[in-house]
């Protein structure tokens, strides 16, 4: 099914290209910036998921990362065990805090939903500050010889590299197979009506806290890889309620509810952010030129880029989707 | 004196101000269902405003809120018409997004103006002394203004015309327009006095705390949560849920350590939400 | 005889769906005129688009000769122009004497705010003592009284109501009917959209029947309750 | 024609300079914006001030050649999520030759990571948290004491004053008053003292009333901790206007910046543990006086200079000597210089330790006491009280 879809081999030349290129060139430079982008469509794509998918807008939704993050480092650093399970047991145990948690505030609607998720970013940010086992505010340092057991600190962050985009390519090969399964449709029914969804027997609730539960796993696994590279996590990079916002921002650029959509909003805005920051001229304006472009977005082309691009070249969608 | 009580009383000092700045919020959000993201900037602009206002004109600052509403007013009017008026009626989330975007500008050249460094307002009133215990002049003077301001919006809303139109788009636009009612103006009008009342909050923690212009995003957090506890668009709850949230931080410092107080406090916000999806003090309605 | 309020070949709809396909009415000033129809036939959006509430894609809306198409509700009902919307649309949270005070907002009807409040009071005493009561906490009929006292505040030059006895017991529309041909003998011109066509023929001087947004029937109320194909449609004869 | 000329000309200057004068690149990043905005611009004035007055004085003369400076800087926004990304671009792109460090211990950390995989020397001022050199870095050296000695000398000093004082810890919970704090717990009990109140407060508190009314409670005379300049300016108001009955308070990094003496009265008498003050006069074996470089700070910036200034500059110095010592910019060498320093500058003495598992460690370098105390005409000046043989006045206890 999913392999009839031109943007399935899309996404994997994509994933190949980014992964070859900085390696072809021995660019670490070229992989920092990369790997920053890979995370930005990480999150965007899995963002995507409730945001585009079932219409709830989860302003918390870098609590996964974060949390990830924290369980990965700890079971990679203090437990040493090995990075590639450390990363998936944490996105397993971030998805099933997810789903529980998802039962509970899913229960609400619209805006609620949005500001509950909001709280639960704040209580466990402060939770993990003051937790002892985790470093509380000061957080946890990766020591060197946690990268020996990968042939040191090169060999592991360019590991850490491949993982991170196998990582990225997973999350938009799960967007894509959500949007095209029957499950992907009951998500659309609660977009687009959650009454009427209720009364053709979609039963809303198990739909929410799953895909909310689904939409934690892979940030869960990039934060673990992510922090793992950055060498260390303490909670206020952990969660950044600004980077979330700006997941919500990335998604609005490239069109919500989309793959690519998700994908292009993420690595642009990451591009121009990193651009700016570092460009003499912008970079004391950064923030008022991102601010800028998101607010003619959500004024004038509220599809994102995708959207407008499917009305100039209405076959594109055709390809694309 | 207890240091129980001292404590409490200073929460219930902080708290009338964590309710003005609330207010601001749930109006907005009541009247036009709009979450203004711009308010965490706005109250920051607040501050900023106190300090060049007091740098200009050394009086007592408390008189300078006069100026700060005033502007506040307008700073409301050209927010509402870059980025609010063309989404209202759209999703929720147009106007979380613009109004975030704009949060964004607002940060960036206020960074580009003041760095993020701290800034004070160096006007200190005498405080208070009971025992051990000394209350903060500044406090005693920014909660009566809160206070007053609280009082002052509601008189507004229940006593006046273009309040009472205010009240009736937040009930129900459309019949508000049939009483002749331009709800255009209104929600104008309802916009640049929540923005008024967010940055009269920030003028008000200019004189007790030191503030950058990143400051407003705490206040901001604690505008949710108290509004949320107060029930949408109702201003005067949200003074009062902000009053009992700072008597609630007063009286649990005590036995804990400070820094588990946002645990509490967002941990209470979530189960007050789903327990209560229209807040504790929300009337029910037919 | 002049026509205080003329419409042209109104079209509207909602989203993609049209539903009015070019309405045409005339009402008659002093006088009371009906709207009649079957469920869906475009009796409410009519209304709503004469008020503008929804966009008019056709046709034109004249108040006294004068093009109001384009105006916005609160305009036109800043003219007279006053709607008593289906479903009455309270403001719930306000007290019932507020909900009348919001009635006279506009200029010219808040001139004589004190004067008409009486005169609401005075024709429904049951509002008077329900004066402090939130409008949410009233009864279904005391709401509809509400609904119209307060469209009786603005000073309507054209009084539009929709759906007056919508859900009320058979003795509180009588009522209200009887209020209505009251005011109507002094002189107000009133547009009634009802379901109860019995009575809607009864009461009113000119009758209009909608069916699938367009204009099936029109003429003098009697003549048209004598009609076979009303009888047999809309009287159940 | 003139085109001609122009390419002509711009290839003869690109000849001249080349030819008497080299480039070194030195790259950092800055917390322009975030939290540490204060603290680190002034480090990086530190930083400019040092290679302003080395290329004035022609470069670094080092193997024959002569060396001048530039600087390639982004803002990390106090920060570490971009740290990596930011000296990976300095050392591929801009091509840095040798690096100063990000300001604060965890920002230092991760770009460690990066700095260590190219072998690119990385010398640290606002990073005194010493469980960052003890993760296995090679080319990492600190400039400044650590943590752990911060509050040694205040407690020392205490002892003699008021040996039955009750002290309240009350610090910033992040990773270097963490590293400040814990040592100095466990020091003032073995002192003797009883330590009557310990709380941590998260970074970027505003409000300390809470605190405050605890310490009260609790009956303390001294208070210690504090973290940065936002949250220990915001604590001396408070405790000041709250009245707290304290006899002595000593904060960490806040109390040192000439910002200082703008919180007026709540300023006098407090405290600060300094890396340097303009005071302490050590006789420079290597670079300017101690008043030389005051003067000429003052000079260009209108401001005395904090101690997170004089590390900057010392951090150039020290590298600049390396450089000369190794007769040039090669890493291998430049690294083996520092490794081999032991050194007196205007800012005191530096010494890094070789141990294997502390690499890096500032071992040399002491602390000295500054309170800020009224002159005779009223004027708020910082003034070094301890150690004794360094004092320039008095040290005024209790404070009221």
């Amino acid at each position: 099914m999913i392999l009839r879809r031109p943007v399935f081999w899309l996404i994997l030349v994509f994933a190949a290209l980014m992964a070859f290129v900085p390696l072809h060139a021995n660019n670490v430079s070229m992989r920092e910036d990369l790997i920053l982008v890979a995370i930005a469509i990480i999150l965007a794509s899995n963002l995507n998921l409730m945001i585009g998918y079932t219409g709830y807008v989860n302003f918390g939704h870098i609590v996964f990362y974060g949390l990830g993050g924290y369980v990965g480092l700890y079971l990679a650093t203090v437990r040493s065990w090995n990075l590639v399970l450390a990363a998936l047991t944490a996105g397993l145990v971030v998805s099933l805090f997810a789903l529980a948690l998802g039962m509970g505030i899913l229960r609400l609607r619209g805006a609620y939903f949005a500001l509950a998720t909001i709280g639960v970013l704040q209580a466990v940010q402060s939770f993990v500050a003051n937790f002892d086992p985790w470093g509380r505010s000061t957080g946890m340092y990766v020591a060197f010889d946690a990268y020996e057991r990968l042939g040191g600190a090169r060999h592991a962050l360019w590991t850490t590299y491949f993982l991170v985009i196998g990582v990225m390519a997973l999350s938009m090969i799960l967007s894509l197979g959500i949007k095209i399964s029957k499950f992907g449709l009951g998500l659309f029914a609660i977009r687009e009506d959650e009454d009427a969804a209720l009364v053709l027997g979609v039963n809303t609730t198990v739909f929410k806290a799953i895909i909310y539960s689904v939409s934690a796993f892979l940030p869960a696994v990039a934060g673990a890889l992510m922090f793992y590279k950055n060498g260390m996590i303490d909670p206020s990079i952990a969660f950044e309620f600004m980077l979330s916002l700006e997941g919500i921002v990335m998604l609005m650029l490239g069109g919500k509810g989309t793959v690519v959509g998700a994908a292009l909003g993420g690595g642009l805005y990451e591009k121009l952010r990193s651009y700016l920051l570092t460009s003499p001229k912008f970079s004391n304006f950064q923030l008022v030129i991102a601010g800028g472009l998101l607010l003619l977005v959500v004024l004038f082309a509220p599809g994102g880029l995708i959207g407008w691009l499917y009305r100039l070249v209405p076959r594109a969608r055709k390809v694309i989707e | 004196m207890s240091g129980i009580l001292a404590s409490m009383i200073d929460g219930l000092l902080i708290g009338s101000v964590y309710g003005l700045a609330a207010m601001g919020l749930s109006l907005i959000w009541g009247v036009m269902d709009v979450i203004n993201l711009t308010h965490g900037a706005v109250i920051a602009l607040g501050m900023f405003g106190m300090y060049i206002l007091f740098a200009a004109f050394p009086v007592n600052a408390y008189l300078l809120l006069l100026p700060v509403i005033a502007a506040g007013l307008l700073l409301g009017l050209l927010i509402y018409w870059i980025a609010v008026h063309w989404v209202i009626g759209r999703s929720q989330l147009s106007s979380l997004l613009s109004t975030f975007a704009v949060n964004m500008m607002i940060i960036g050249i206020g960074t580009a103006i003041w760095s993020t460094s701290p800034y004070n307002v160096n006007f200190t009133l005498r405080g208070i002394t009971v025992g051990a215990y000394t209350f903060d002049g500044n406090h005693l003077a920014a909660a009566g203004a809160a206070v007053i301001i609280g009082l002052a919006l509601e008189l507004f809303l229940y006593r006046t015309r273009p309040g009472k139109a205010i009240r009736a788009v937040a009930d129900n636009r459309e019949a508000a327009e049939l009483m002749g009612i331009s709800s255009t103006m209104v929600l104008a009008l309802a916009f640049a006095i929540g923005i008024a009342l967010a940055a009269s909050s920030g003028a008000l923690v200019s004189t007790l705390f030191p503030f950058t212009i990143l400051s407003g995003a705490g206040y901001q957090m604690k505008s949710f949560v108290v509004t949320v506890l107060a029930g949408l668009g109702k201003p005067l709850g949200a003074l009062v849920a902000g009053v009992l949230l700072g008597l609630l931080e007063g009286a649990v410092t005590p036995f804990i350590a400070v820094s588990w107080i946002p645990l509490i406090e967002f941990g209470l916000f979530v189960v007050v939400l789903v327990a209560f999806p229209k807040g504790i003090f929300a009337r029910a309605t037919a | 005889m002049d026509a205080v309020l003329q419409v042209e070949k109104l079209e509207s709809g909602y989203g993609e769906v049209q539903v009015l396909w070019g309405i045409s009415l005339e009402v008659q000033a002093g006088k009371m005129t009906t709207v009649i129809g079957a469920n869906g036939a475009g009796k409410t959006t009519t209304l709503r688009t004469i008020m503008g509430s929804v966009p008019s894609w056709g046709g034109r809306v004249l108040m006294n000769g004068e093009d109001v198409t384009r105006m916005s509700p609160h305009a036109k009902a800043n003219r007279g122009l006053v709607l008593v919307p289906e479903g009455r649309q309270l403001f719930p949270d306000m007290s019932v004497e507020e909900n009348l005070e919001m009635g006279a907002y506009s200029h010219r009807a808040r001139k004589r705010q004190k004067d008409n409040l009486e005169r609401v009071y005075d024709t429904f005493p049951r509002l008077k003592e329900r004066r402090k009561q939130r409008s949410s906490t009233l009864s279904g009929g005391e709401q509809q009284m509400l609904a119209m006292g307060r469209g009786l505040m603005q000073e309507p030059v054209v009084l539009m109501i929709d759906e007056l006895s919508l859900g009320l017991a058979p003795v509180l529309a009588q009522q209200l009917f009887l209020t209505l041909k009251s005011l109507r003998k002094q002189g107000l011109t009133i547009v009634l959209v009802e379901q109860n066509v019995h009575l809607a023929l009864a009461l009113s001087d000119h009758t209009y029947v909608l069916a699938e947004g367009r204009v099936e029937i029109e003429g003098d109320s009697r003549e048209v309750a004598n009609m076979d194909e009303v009888r047999r449609a809309y009287l159940g004869l | 024609m003139k085109r001609l000329v122009l390419a002509v000309f711009v290839l003869v200057a690109l000849f001249v300079t080349t030819g008497f004068a080299q480039t070194l690149t030195v790259g950092f990043t800055v917390s322009n914006t975030g939290s540490m905005n204060v603290d680190s611009v002034e480090q990086l004035h530190g930083f400019e001030l040092w290679r302003d007055q080395v290329n004035a004085a022609g470069g670094i003369k080092a193997g024959g050649k002569n060396y001048k400076i530039q600087f390639v800087s982004y803002d990390d926004e106090s920060n570490s999520k971009r740290v990596q990304q930011l000296y990976s671009r300095l050392i591929l792109q801009d091509k840095a030759d040798f690096l100063f460090s990000p300001y604060s211990s965890p920002l230092t950390a991760t770009a460690a990571i990066v700095t260590e995989q190219y072998e690119k020397v990385m010398l640290t001022t606002g990073a005194a948290e010493g469980k960052t050199y003890t993760l296995g870095n090679h080319y990492l050296f600190q400039m400044f004491t650590p943590g752990a000695e911060y509050l040694k000398g205040v407690l020392d000093m205490l002892k003699t004053k008021d040996p039955k004082a009750a002290v309240a810890f009350v610090y910033e919970d992040s990773s270097f008053s963490v590293s400040v704090v814990n040592p100095a717990k466990a020091y003032a009990q073995q002192l003797g003292f009883n330590v009557a109140f310990s709380e941590a407060y998260a970074p970027n508190t505003t409000d300390f009333s809470a605190i405050i009314d605890k310490v009260i409670a609790s009956k303390s005379t001294v208070l210690l901790g504090g973290g940065h300049y936002a949250d220990g300016s915001t604590l001396a108001r408070q405790v000041y206007s709250h009245k707290v009955p304290l006899k002595m308070v000593t904060l960490l990094v806040a109390p040192d910046s000439p910002k200082w003496g703008e919180l007026g009265d709540a300023a006098v008498g407090v405290i600060v543990p300094s890396q340097w003050e303009p005071q302490t006069a050590f006789k420079a074996q290597y670079g300017p006086s101690g008043a030389d470089f005051a003067k000429a700070y003052a000079g260009k910036y209108n401001t005395p200079p904090s101690y997170e200034s004089a590390g900057g500059y010392a951090c150039g110095l020290v590298l600049q000597r390396a450089i000369e010592q190794a007769g040039g910019p090669d890493t291998a060498k430049v690294a083996a210089a520092l490794n081999a320093t032991d050194i007196t500058t205007f800012y005191g003495r530096t010494k890094f330790s070789t141990a294997a598992n502390e690499h890096g460690l500032q071992v040399g370098h002491a602390m000295v006491l500054a309170q800020w105390q009224k002159d005779k005409s009223g004027a708020l000046v910082k003034q070094v009280v301890w150690p004794l043989a360094a004092k320039s006045a008095n040290l005024v206890y209790p404070i009221h």
